[in-house]
């Protein structure tokens, strides 16, 4: 298997469906001949024509209309937001509109539509351009949210995604784009949504994670590693809905639990698994549920950023609080 | 860069240039309220055959029926939400003749008639306006499928969903447009400029209905915007935007066809503004015009409304009498009183439904929810 | 005290703001003349001016901006979005802009808008105009989200919405409006934001609720009663940020927990109770948390609307499962 | 309504109507690439004093200075974001110059300089570029208010924002504008179409600026719109709005001027659309305009930059000479490496200062945090 970037794996999955399936459109801000301002679409144009691989006008709203509208036409379109803190603009295509048309048709008309859109901190962007508001669009009925946190799984979770009939908001981790390396494997293949994955087994504690948080609770895991505390790693992979077997079994297997998130405390998808783990498991529980996460002030501006974000040593912290609890 | 052909000072000349507005968009009339011709030649370019004129008129009866009938229901509760339509036949209904099967209809709250002419039965829309989702499937009473979305309660959002759909007919090179409608109010929403934008931007096949009936609920027209013609805001976009008497059946008619034309000939959207009115209140859910609108408005609105004009007109060409309207208006009210038994038997929704259409795969925790509502007969 | 109707309450708040401060404005769709599809601001224009209380063109993120522009003129804001379902539409002006505008200028700017907003079931709306979408603007640092559950914090609240000098997002009960009544204080009064209230005093559980929850926990709770079980019933009225010592004593005094809600399992306040509960407070619990939400379909049109609802049946069932346990 | 006085023929006439936008919006032209005027009456008009010359043009130079400096620092590391400014110099500094004190500035990410010659000091422009928020405290080196928000990464937003300025200065009856700039790509966005339709309605104190500079990122400004001008966009708001070749000092000075008066005297706001150009990539971040622009239409852009034609006119009046620039430039160059060694000093923000911004009364949570953070320093 070659070693790719997160990013080509995002890239390969647009080609290999756009290739699979004429039906297939990617458009958005820069998508054309400038490839995205990450490159992310960077020679699918050239590829596969101005028809289906377009640039729009710059009106986020707009996007997520032509999206839903192209669904009437036997489109599947894959939209891009290119940042996604600007999905307020957004907002109603997607949560207003997109999520809830399966249910307004009842059940008669499909939304295979992905929203692609890049977040996450670490790479001192201007604001508004690298918060986690994953938390928001999880709380909408009738729309996943799916935040791969490797490139093998970019490239599975995302050609999934194009083939689901269901919206899909697909987040991209953009200090992932070209800091992860990971094996790839060749072709089109999916990745099953809605399934998290133990990215790293052990027996001692559950540190349950999802897309920029999950590199940081692996580094953590080797760190405790070293202290003999045998931690295991879940990345939730889809964010919404949650798996919330995997979650269980985790849970129930080590009895101590860690939930990491780049988002604020407040924001994000920490609570929503804490609450599934106080509500179904905490019989299994031996100690109190660790949490981190960033703290409760706005997404900070460049400078600070990274003093900001979450640690793996914080993640080792409070570990070692869980573990030695009681 | 073009030559400076006017001269600087009348470039600054801030007052004369939004005057221009009045030059720019002179108003489409061929049908007076007294029922007589203003435009023979417009009405020889509307192709209209008598046939043709009987449908429009019995569209508009229809759409009146519905009306009077809905308000009605509404009031003893027997009709869910209700945004009423007198006022607004030659706009909606004569709008809507000029397109066909394959266009694809964006509805608001208050263009039911459209989808009704186009084939949705009307027991379904009695179901929309009871929330019940089974009148969203869109197929004709013989399970032909409906070109419509339901009608958007969200305003603008139609506007920038037919673009879409617009943009897909033109990749698809269909002979179809999709046409939609919003209010003068909903043309000051964001989406309302993005959707006519994008599809002028992408020449997509796009007509685009602005009926200006003087209220957003109890908001003025001259409230929404400083413009004088709400068309302007298409033309800025690059599209050709035109105001049409919205009270006359053949003016509205006439634009509509053009319209189409133009759309399906690759050269872009059109957009029309139709001038009308809201005779009525702003919906059944507790409006009462006479707390922003005086009765002499209304009143004196009720005299240019667009059936009288073509009952006289088609009357004076023979084409129509009072036997005929009475007979129709009969057969409608029967038609509707029918519907109504068929909706009233359609059983209530259960709640595992709607949990199933939510998701196609539905997530571990609905399937919970699933179980347990249909464990309760829910 | 006279009693009064929840929207009287929010009315009179409105009116004594005005009165007392020069530089509070209403304004919003209709709430001129007609003085609000609910009729919320009935009469203040005619009381006040058109200067002050007036329409705008029908636009949300237009009403928005009008808000954070006019802060820069000194005055305070209260717009209206005539449901909350809107909210789509004016997103970025709530949660990119206005929350953000304090920690933007280093705390040198204030930003003293409420946004007055209905929301919540029962009253066979039209889709989008009835959906639980606190949980949402919940997640954003740098405002406030406020849910009065009777008449007297309506107006308390409002009042202290209204003083405040970051933005509030004030949530009306559009079900509660006309059929919940109440004994309300004469004259301008605040109530503290941040701040819950036990509404029912009890020792065998606590139900945490908020909103249009409340009515139902409280109608649950005397239930209870009859059953010989004391529920005490704790109303939030400020939902972000949570009010977390209250929360934590009356978990300790109990030791037993149900959270209620309006809102789907998967979105509103809910999960945020719970995570911090099991994060801070889980020693004292002696049953897993119990939870009452609406099923994660999408916010259900009319006709089904009061079966999908959530019920005081349920909540007692839930109660005594809760009280049961072990 | 008004009689029929265009014939309905010619409304129909679609090909047409959207041709005469060339006619509605003519460019204002004062000063052409080669340094001549060609309107003398115009330039009469405009007013402008041997020191405003000599103001103007030194503007313009401290603005593409700090683009030539900031973008050297930026690819060092020393700078953080920075978007180019280099081709815009009239259209930013001749149109602010029109502009006062108590006027309210909405700037977006390009508009530093406009911000920088109302006040602001340049070590805070660089504090704000490496995401310091000490840069945002918008206050002059003596602490007088600058009045300017900051420079909004949301595009359209500051429309929205400066309605609402502009409505407030009408309530309180100042004699005051808020003038905010966006691009041809921001004039897509819904907030910039409801920014103007609202301060159009309520006929506030606003001067809005399309500057059109050819791109938004990569997107060629064809793809944006229909529209042959953006300045239709507000005119269809009942706007006046006129297009200003942007690379004109003069005329951009005259058109913002006579925009403010008008604004100011109570009829309203007024649009401006610059014809000008992005000379340079589109940020500091990594874009590269070859991937989409060739080689030829830049060095074509370059020629037509607005410091040659002012600099050109100003030595033929002889106010103006080789030996004031460098000696302007030398005088500039100096500043900014003083304000740089300024902000280097400025200390490193702390996160608990991040919390303590969010909200006015920090929340139970946040009161933790803070004490958290205090504790570790941070
Ligand atoms: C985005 C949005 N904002 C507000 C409303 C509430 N609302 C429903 S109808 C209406 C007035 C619409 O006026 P107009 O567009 O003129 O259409 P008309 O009702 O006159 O047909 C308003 C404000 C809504 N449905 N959607
Ligand atoms: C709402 C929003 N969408 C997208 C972007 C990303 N973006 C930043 S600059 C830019 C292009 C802007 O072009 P234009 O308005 O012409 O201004 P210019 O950069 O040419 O000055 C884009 C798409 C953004 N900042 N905000
Ligand atoms: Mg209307
Ligand atoms: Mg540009």
């Amino acid at each position: 298997m070659a070693v790719k970037s997160y990013i080509d794996a995002v890239r390969e999955a647009m080609d290999l469906a756009l290739e699979k399936d004429n039906n297939v459109l990617v458009f958005g801000e820069d998508v054309g001949k400038n490839g995205g301002v990450f490159r992310a679409t960077d020679g699918l144009q050239a590829k596969y024509g101005e028809d289906r691989v377009f640039n729009t006008p710059l009106a986020e709203s707009g996007i997520g209309g032509l999206a839903i509208g192209l669904t009437t036409q036997d489109y599947r379109p894959i939209m891009e937001i290119q940042f996604f803190g600007f999905v307020f603009e957004v907002m109603d295509s997607i949560a207003g509109q997109m999520a809830r048309n399966r249910y307004r048709f009842n059940g008669t008309r499909n939304m295979p539509i992905v929203v692609r859109s890049p977040y996450g901190g670490g790479t001192k962007t201007p604001e508004m351009h690298a918060d986690n508001l994953e938390g928001m669009v999880a709380q909408v009925p009738g729309i996943r949210v799916v935040m791969p946190a490797n490139p093998a799984d970019a490239k599975g979770l995302l050609l999934s995604a194009i083939e689901s009939n269901d919206p899909v908001v697909f987040l991209e981790n953009i200090h992932l784009y070209r800091s992860m390396k990971g094996e790839v494997p060749e072709g089109y293949y999916t990745t099953p949504l809605d399934k998290a994955a133990i990215v790293h087994e052990g027996t001692d504690v559950s540190i349950i994670s999802y897309g920029g948080g999950v590199p940081v609770a692996l580094k953590a895991a080797d760190e405790l590693n070293k202290n003999g505390i045998s931690a295991e790693v879940l990345d939730l992979r889809t964010v919404s809905p949650l798996d919330i077997q995997s979650i269980g079994d985790t849970v129930t297997k080590t009895g101590r639990v860690v939930v990491v998130q780049e988002a604020q405390r407040m924001a994000g998808i920490g609570a929503s698994i804490m609450s599934e783990i106080s509500e179904r498991f905490i019989l299994s529980l031996k100690a109190p549920i660790g949490r981190i996460a960033a703290p409760d002030s706005v997404y900070p501006f460049g400078q600070a950023e990274n003093d900001w974000m979450i640690k793996s040593d914080d993640v080792v912290a409070k570990v070692m609080e869980v573990v030695n609890y009681d | 860069m073009r030559d400076v052909v006017v001269a600087n000072k009348e470039i600054l000349d801030f007052d004369n240039q939004i005057q221009i507005q009045d030059d720019v968009f002179p108003i489409l009339h061929i049908l007076d309220s007294d029922g007589e011709i203003v435009d023979n030649e417009s009405l020889k370019r509307a192709q209209l055959t008598e046939e043709d004129f009987i449908t429009i008129i019995k569209r508009m009866l229809l759409s009146r029926q519905l009306d009077i009938r809905s308000t009605k229901l509404a009031k003893q509760g027997r009709f869910g939400f209700f945004a009423p339509t007198a006022g607004q036949e030659a706009s909606q209904m004569a709008s809507s003749y000029a397109f066909k099967d394959d266009d694809w209809l964006m509805p608001g709250y208050r263009d039911i008639p459209q989808i009704v002419v186009k084939g949705w039965p009307i027991w379904k829309a009695i179901l929309w306006s009871r929330g019940h989702a089974l009148g969203n499937v869109f197929t004709t009473e013989e399970g032909k499928p409906v070109n419509s979305w339901m009608p958007q309660i969200i305003i603008g959002a139609q506007y920038v969903e037919a673009a879409g759909i617009a943009l897909g007919m033109k990749k698809r090179q269909k002979d179809a447009v999709a046409y939609a409608y919003t209010g003068e109010g909903g043309s000051s929403q964001g989406d309302f400029y993005e959707g006519v934008n994008f599809a002028g931007a992408y020449k997509a096949n796009a007509v685009f209905f602005i009926q200006n009936n003087g209220f957003a609920i109890s908001t003025p027209r001259a409230m929404q915007t400083a413009a004088s013609h709400l068309a302007a805001k298409g033309w800025a976009a690059g599209v050709p935007s035109i105001v049409v008497d919205g009270n006359d059946p053949i003016a509205v008619y006439l634009a509509s066809k053009e319209a189409r034309a133009w759309a399906t000939s690759g050269k872009g959207p059109v957009l029309i503004e139709t001038l009308t009115n809201r005779l009525e209140a702003h919906s059944t859910a507790g409006d009462d015009p006479l707390r922003y609108r005086t009765q002499a408005d209304i009143d004196a609105a009720w005299k240019k409304e667009p059936l009288i004009r073509m009952r006289q007109y088609m009357t004076s060409q023979g084409i129509w009498d009072e036997d005929k309207e009475t007979a129709y208006i009969t057969e409608v009210n029967a038609l509707i009183d029918d519907q109504i038994k068929i909706a009233d038997k359609v059983s209530k929704q259960k709640i595992s439904d709607f949990i199933k259409n939510t998701l196609e795969v539905p997530s571990y925790a609905m399937v919970e929810q699933i179980t347990k509502f249909e464990s309760e007969g829910k």
